[in-house]
């Protein structure tokens, strides 16, 4: 659990903290991310989980700093101490090239289809003047690693001619080539088969091991993030809602969101009927003053309208919820679908 | 609309205001500007100051002045006046053949997607087949079959555009006819025709008028190319192509009025057309 | 002789094989379509109200004259027939005889004509190249440079060659007196002077087409998501533009241009008559009028042949391009 | 038992057209299908991409010709293809579909009580008043409200449009639903809703469900039998339960290990790289 390489105190690979973004949208700036605070040591998995609109993507986008032009961003994202949105174009040139890459979630638009997959790869390297030969040797290498056999000849394949899965080793072998520090993984298995993803997800996890890199896991599955990091920080309308340690969050969720998430995935040993929580996703923009779970929340209370709770700590988790102590292990969802306490000790001030 | 007793959740009154207060003011302009002609055209006879066909040898090439704000022609007629007037013809023939391209390239685009087979892939051939005509070549085969005059260009165009309407068309239907809403009214026993004029032709209708006014423009410039080289309306007809042909011994007399007011009043009606085309086909794009 | 073939044609790869396959079925395609339209021309020309014989006959014609005009122009044989006689004589360049200059055979008019029209169809079609993509580049490369350049390429699409022609004549020419207002030139450097007006007042419209269509295809290149992946690779934002964005922005650009190219022979024909050049548009025109439908003829046949012949060197340059139609698995 | 539902010995092949280095061939999409549904019964069609279970579906229900085998309802045979005026109605009245992409399985320029009404005028003598009340009551049926029937679909969530095509596919009152990944493309919150909303369905309707899916974890709530596909072949049929708890079939297994679930760890199981 505690294999954090950082000495405490010690400035983490990663750190966000209140991270907020506006994106225009017909000429009008729209709330993307509300508040986002995670830290990611080197080396060191997180997971960022969340349901579509929650901005867990366009939080990856800040780390790499591709925004739309007009996007607004308030707070720090510190790489290494160094703040990446203060970043001069060389900086950045150089951040970007040798110290995080990134895996994304559609890897068929994110290659470029009129180059082979040798030169996709040894683009990067080529750029930074190491020989054509040596490129194409370190990519071939690569590219077997990540379970290609007839490397050579997929070098001078062209993307399209590739299966989903192998292209995202692809991807995932370009991301490896700069060995950088951080790597970013956007739903890296979204578009895939279960089974591929199985694949794909033991390759990035192994890679990622072996070089000791820290990652930024994003997905909509908290079990598979949970299988593949060392934290996890579940994200709902542009928030960080919890945090937790990945291995126990099932067993100690906090927030009422993160609980209910878990209660309403079907699973594959029984059948119960799906606790489901009411309502659809909200975006950051359509959230009110106060809590940006309270329209969709069984516990909510006047003070979770009003005021928008803090990420705070709560046993060795983050939580961003008024109630969160008191809840605490209580909340349960029920099979006839409504959600309760388990021991309803006070009345529901509403 | 088939949905009689439903109450549709438009945008609010709001939204709407705010809507046109940010509107670009190109848009208006060239609303503005395409009304204008089409008042022009309309009641030309009630604000030309002269008839336009009257000749004064006396007045004849005159500059520009007060009583001819944009000066005479050769045989004394007032440019202003036919300018106005030139506005009837230059504007019903693109109308006519937009009508015609466009009613027939989306019928036959919408048949072909439908039944798709033989049928499609004739067309498609025949498509391929008609983009080897450039318009002029159809005016002029046009020309010698039915005479020079509307008629004749009027047809040629029809014809030339009727292709590229069809295969704009087309792709979109096909984009439709594959989506599942299309597939779960044939599963409802909708049947055929239905489904093409009630579910596939509304949701190509946003592209298919932005096409038409675009074509708008096009059709006026090749209306106008045909007149100017004599296989289109003959003189002395006042038509803005026309004109800019009559004007050219002017001109390299010196005084360049006439081709240049037809001119310019070609250039712009097309921008504003192509600008209103433009607006409109960016509004099928954010639908689709 | 079958033999050999076949056993050459076993040796080949099955990719070379169907590459060879698809180049031929393309070719006969091309060749359909100018055969398919050359006999629409052919058959609307023969529909032409009116009998040549008439106008050759002179005033009284007897009727044992007329029949023997007929016999003479090939006028009592069928529509197809007379069509593919025709159509065989095109490889030998022989397109039949004028019926207004009896004595000259079309090819000899065409022949003088076809220098100017070419000269000023490739002068055109090179400042359209030219300034096209310049300022289709400028408006998609730079964000602050777009709105601009989309203001000019709207206004410039509207101008047609037949209304710039006194635009540029009345200032350029009358005006400054920098170039003739009519006239084509002879040798190269007269030509070239001559032509430059025509050239501009026919590139005019073409140019805006595919400035504009550089622009937004470079724009929509720029916002596809392989290029957020190349510049979050830290590629210099130079490289990122050349290979990841003007690259694939190639592929729509030289449709364009390639329309653009074909269309370029009959939009000629408005600016020859515009400057009062005397070309091969010219020459149709004043055949229109003239009833002299073997020129008329002859000259569609050029244009239809170049549009096709030039729509089939984008296609083939389509597949330089696009590797996903010339490999395994592509689509369309 | 008796029998809503039959199919056998199904086959499908699609005509390949050459391309570069590969003559023209055929592609068997699905090969030898064969399984029953009885009346209210539920079965699932599992498999991955590929597998053909999606094609099985549209053969069913008739946008796609079987190649070969034959298909029942009610131990009639189905004949595909368009049939006259009358027998197309009397199929839509039998078999609906509900589509994976609730984004394009509307026509957004429909009210989603225009929809359908659409069908209830098409297939009923109804007066204006019993359609709107039908329509009404199917709304209420999956849990709209009157604001959101009277919405185009632009102006609804992914869950909310998926409710409003159940409606629509209900409203002949089918006896067999074909549900082709309709919960596939929803979040998780949002899936948990329309997957009880379908449990109830069932029990209020006693429609049939087959159910194209490739989420084990869905077919298990929502499937009494299922059916394992794999690259156009039934590798394995039986119970859900007995299925999922108890794979016979090396690719089920396969299959069932590799959904992640708390405590598991993703494993490589083959040095892949050939297929292409």
């Amino acid at each position: 659990m505690n294999s954090r390489p950082n000495p405490p105190g010690a400035d983490p690979l990663v750190r966000v903290s209140h991270l907020r973004l506006d994106i225009p949208v017909r000429g009008e700036p729209r709330r993307v991310l509300h508040d986002v605070s995670f830290e990611v040591g080197a080396g060191v998995a997180l997971g960022l989980v969340g349901e579509s609109g929650s901005g867990k993507s366009m939080t990856t986008r800040v780390l790499m700093r591709l925004l739309p032009h007009g996007a607004a961003t308030d707070g720090d994202v510190l790489f290494d101490g160094t703040p990446v949105t203060g970043m001069d174009r060389r900086a950045l040139r150089r951040y970007r090239s040798s110290e995080v890459a990134m895996v994304y979630q559609d890897p068929r638009a994110a290659i470029n289809p009129v180059y082979t997959v040798g030169a996709f790869l040894t683009e990067a390297l080529r750029e930074q003047k190491v020989s054509r030969k040596e490129a194409e040797e370190r990519a071939v290498a690569l590219l077997r690693e990540v379970g290609i056999t007839d490397a050579p000849r997929r070098m001078r394949q062209y993307p399209h001619q590739l299966s989903g899965g192998l292209l995202q080793r692809v991807m995932i072998a370009s991301a490896m080539l700069t060995k950088p520090r951080l790597l970013i993984a956007d739903e890296p298995t979204t578009a895939l088969d279960v089974t591929t993803q199985e694949e794909v997800m033991a390759i990035l996890d192994e890679q990622r091991r072996e070089r000791g890199l820290a990652l930024v896991f994003i997905t909509h599955d908290l079990d598979l993030a949970a299988a593949v990091t060392d934290r996890i920080a579940v994200m709902y309308a542009g928030t960080v809602l919890e945090t937790a340690a990945s291995a126990n969050l099932h067993e100690t969720a906090l927030h009422p969101y993160t609980v209910g998430l878990l209660a309403s995935r079907p699973s594959t040993v029984d059948v119960k009927r799906l606790w489901a929580i009411p309502g659809r996703p909200v975006s950051a923009f359509e959230a009110g003053p106060g809590c940006v779970f309270t329209e969709r929340c069984p516990f909510a209370q006047d003070r979770c309208r009003a005021e928008r709770p803090a990420l705070r700590t709560v046993d060795d988790h983050q939580v961003a919820c008024h109630r969160a102590e008191e809840l605490r292990g209580r909340i349960t969802y029920e099979a006839d679908g409504h959600a309760d306490h388990q021991h309803d000790e006070q009345t529901e001030s509403v | 609309m088939t949905a009689v007793t439903s109450t549709p959740v438009t945008a609010s009154p709001p939204s709407r205001l705010r809507r046109w207060r940010k509107a670009d003011p190109v848009l208006i302009l060239s609303v503005l500007w395409c009304a204008l002609a089409i008042l022009v055209a309309v009641a030309a006879p009630l604000l030309a100051p002269y008839d336009p066909s009257q000749t004064d040898i006396l007045a004849a090439a005159q500059g520009l002045s007060a009583q001819h704000w944009f000066g005479t022609d050769e045989v004394g007629r007032d440019i202003f006046t036919r300018v106005l007037y030139g506005a009837r013809l230059s504007l019903l023939g693109p109308v006519l053949v937009v009508v015609i391209a466009t009613a027939a390239g989306t019928a036959l685009a919408i048949a072909a997607v439908w039944f798709g087979g033989w049928f499609d892939r004739l067309l498609t051939r025949v498509l391929d087949i008609a983009f080897a005509f450039p318009p002029l070549l159809l005016a002029v085969l046009s020309v010698v079959l039915f005479g020079p005059g509307l008629t004749a260009p009027v047809v040629a165009l029809a014809v030339a555009y009727t292709p590229y309407i069809a295969r704009v068309v087309r792709s979109a239907a096909l984009r439709e006819r594959h989506l599942p809403y299309i597939e779960s009214c044939t599963l409802a026993g909708l049947s055929g025709p239905r489904i093409c004029v009630r579910h596939i032709l509304p949701n190509v209708l946003p592209l298919v008028r932005a096409q038409a006014v675009t074509s708008l423009g096009s059709s006026l410039l090749d209306l106008g190319a045909i007149s100017f080289v004599g296989l289109g309306i003959q003189p002395p007809s006042a038509e803005w192509g026309l004109m800019v042909a009559d004007g050219r011994t002017a001109l390299l007399n010196g005084s360049p009025q006439e081709s240049l007011a037809a001119g310019f009043m070609i250039i712009i009606t097309v921008v504003a057309f192509n600008m209103l085309g433009e607006r409109l086909a960016e509004r099928a794009e954010v639908r689709a | 002789m079958t033999l050999t073939l076949h056993s050459a044609v076993s040796r080949f790869s099955g990719r070379t094989l169907w590459r060879i396959r698809a180049i031929v079925r393309r070719l006969a395609g091309a060749v359909l379509t100018v055969v398919v339209a050359t006999f629409a021309v052919y058959a609307a020309l023969a529909a032409a109200p009116g009998d040549p014989a008439l106008a050759l006959a002179g005033r009284n014609p007897t009727p044992e004259r007329i029949a023997q005009l007929h016999q003479e122009l090939g006028l009592d044989r069928p529509l197809v027939v007379r069509y593919f006689d025709w159509l065989s004589g095109l490889p030998r360049g022989d397109l039949g005889q004028s019926i207004v200059y009896r004595n000259s055979s079309v090819a000899d008019l065409l022949g003088p004509r076809f220098g100017t029209t070419v000269f000023l169809v490739v002068y055109a079609a090179v400042l359209i190249l030219l300034l096209g993509l310049l300022l289709g580049v400028l408006g998609g490369a730079f964000r602050r440079l777009n709105g601009p350049m989309a203001a000019l390429t709207s206004v410039a699409l509207a101008i047609p060659g037949f209304v710039a022609a006194p635009i540029l004549v009345s200032a350029l020419a009358l005006g400054l007196g920098w170039f003739p207002a009519v006239g084509a030139g002879s040798g190269f450097t007269d030509q070239l002077w001559h032509l430059t007006l025509p050239a501009l007042a026919l590139a005019i419209g073409w140019c805006a087409w595919l400035a504009q269509i550089t622009r937004t295809s470079l724009r929509a290149e720029k916002a596809s998501e392989h290029v957020g992946t190349a510049t979050g690779r830290g590629l210099p934002p130079v490289t990122v533009f050349r290979r990841h964005v003007l690259r694939n922005a190639a592929i729509p650009i030289s449709t364009v241009y390639g329309l653009t190219v074909a269309g370029l022979l009959a939009g000629a024909a408005v600016v020859e008559q515009a400057f009062g050049i005397d070309g091969l548009g010219t020459l149709m025109l004043r055949s229109v009028s003239a009833k002299d439908y073997n020129v008329v003829l002859a000259v569609a046949s050029l244009i239809i042949i170049a549009f096709v012949v030039t729509t089939q060197l984008v296609d083939a340059l389509h597949t330089v391009l696009d590797p996903r139609l010339r490999t395994k698995g592509g689509r369309k | 038992m008796s029998e809503l539902l039959g199919v056998e010995n199904l086959r499908k092949v699609f005509p390949v057209r050459a391309s570069a280095g590969e003559p023209a061939g055929d592609l068997v999409a699905v090969d030898d299908v064969s399984f029953t549904l009885p009346p209210g019964g539920s079965l699932a069609v599992v498999g991955e991409s590929g597998s053909g279970k999606t094609t099985v579906a549209r053969m069913v229900v008739g946008l796609e010709t079987p190649t070969a085998g034959r298909i029942t309802l009610d131990g009639e045979s189905r004949e595909a293809a368009r049939a006259g005026r009358g027998a197309r109605k009397a199929r839509a009245r039998q078999i609906q579909m509900v589509f994976q992409d609730p984004y394009t399985s509307l026509d957004s320029r429909q009210t989603i009580e225009g929809a359908i009404e659409e069908l209830l005028r098409a297939h009923f003598d109804w007066d204006a008043a019993r359609r709107r009340e039908r329509v009404a009551e199917l709304l209420d049926q999956v849990g709209l409200d009157k604001r959101q029937g009277g919405a185009r679909p632009r102006a609804l969530s992914g869950g909310q449009r998926q409710r409003a095509a159940i409606a629509r596919a209900l409203a002949l009152e089918p006896r067999l639903l074909i549900l082709d990944e309709a919960v596939a493309a929803l979040d998780v919150s949002v899936q948990a809703q329309i997957i009880n909303l379908l449990t109830d369905l069932r029990a209020e309707t006693g429609v049939a469900y087959l159910f194209i899916s490739h989420d084990l974890g869905v077919v298990r709530q929502i499937s009494d039998d299922c059916v394992v596909m794999h690259r156009g072949r039934v590798v394995e049929a039986g119970r859900t339960t007995a299925v999922l708890d108890d794979p016979q079939d090396a690719y089920t297994r396969r299959l069932l290990s590799a959904v992640p679930r708390p405590g598991w760890v993703p494993r490589r199981r083959a040095t892949s790289g050939a297929s292409v």
